[in-house]
């Protein structure tokens, strides 16, 4: 059973990643699916803005790469056995899917605990750049990773 | 020496170029071109900025090696 | 955008139930999927038993309230939109998906915590009875249920 | 007075049967009926029995009504 990390400009089918790994040791499949949302409330504000559409754009062959490190230092860190990401790229509409997340695991809690890792690094770590697209405007999305200079 | 740069998102947009080849002194380290740079692209100043070589995220003390990629970025926003 | 509890002796629809839930203030669904495993391995003797399917029986309303009651619990107690569990019975073959617990939140942290909150109570409180067919017997799963008297 | 009673899993496979119509005294508890029960199917003896009522989980110590439904099965093995 092969780890996969994936970029594509497809639509992404949630199951179809998700059922990719199903190792005979596993009872759990814990999956992330990850999509454009309509409306983002402001944090500090409280005010809430609509989003038209996306588009993601990525440093392909450093994502894939660091994609490929990060389920590795999972299946090190966790009891999981399978790991399968997949990334979107280009347009997104509202709802679509851009990102899915899948951990096959003998046992859930592992299973969960090492998708929910998984974002939190990939969000941090991945060459991937988000640019939201509002009625009036557009603007990238500012990211989590703390080691810039 | 060259060196390959490219530019991502964000960073693509101030720099208002993608992709540019630049001609460096030899064992000029990472965070001096990224200095460099923002030099010559004003809309860089004031970004926080990440910097891959060969792929690679890098300290900005790293020395650059002849004819590397060098990829400039902020803060990555995938998920 | 309305949660949903089902029942069913077909094959479940990963997908079909996961974007069922796609609320516009969401960006974020954690699924969990659990499945039949072949191998599985006693704790107390490290032994690995091979199954070779399983059967799911349910007191089928009570099993419904029961779902609708822990839907309603996590919605109370978790930031969390909409919430979707199906549940399969009758004769399941390795690999085939047992049960889908779907939940869309905002923020992805709430849809963790939710989705790892009612399988664990799912499990504890839903009446369904799985009962594992090997190659030289057959047993009734012990569950994790606390008030049995 | 008459209550339908329903066997389920494993319970079902030690009593012999799924369903029984059972007549018990006006006042008797939930508990009463299953201590009831293990004398009648010696296979429910020693095993961790769940009772619900109207589809609910009650207590050991709550009254039945005539005619009501009552539910007996091990530990929930369902996910």
């Amino acid at each position: 059973m092969s780890d996969f990390n994936e970029l594509t400009t497809e639509p992404i089918d949630i199951a179809a990643v998700a059922r990719r790994l199903v190792p005979p040791e596993c009872g759990a499949t814990v999956t992330l699916d990850g999509y454009a949302r309509r409306f983002t409330k402001d944090k500090a504000t409280g005010e809430v803005r609509e989003t038209e559409y996306l588009v993601y754009e990525a440093y392909e062959p450093m994502a894939l790469k660091e994609m490929a490190k990060l389920a590795s230092q999972a299946k090190s860190q966790f009891e999981v056995s399978a790991i399968g990401i997949v990334h979107r790229l280009g347009r997104l509409e509202i709802g679509e899917t851009s990102v899915v997340i899948s951990v096959a695991a003998p046992h859930r809690k592992a299973a969960f605990a090492a998708c929910e890792w998984l974002i939190k690094e990939l969000k941090r770590t991945v060459p991937i750049f988000k640019k939201e697209v509002y009625a009036d405007g557009e603007a990238w999305s500012e990211g989590d990773s703390e080691d810039s200079f | 020496m060259m060196v390959q740069v490219l530019f991502f998102g964000a960073v693509a947009d101030a720099a208002g170029i993608r992709e540019v080849e630049v001609e460096v002194a030899a064992g000029v380290t990472a965070g001096e071109l990224v200095e460099s740079l923002k030099a010559k692209h004003p809309g860089l100043a004031g970004q926080k900025l990440l910097i891959a070589v060969g792929q690679e995220y890098v300290a900005a003390s790293t020395p650059l090696e002849p004819g590397c990629e060098v990829a400039i970025f902020t803060t990555v926003s995938g998920g």
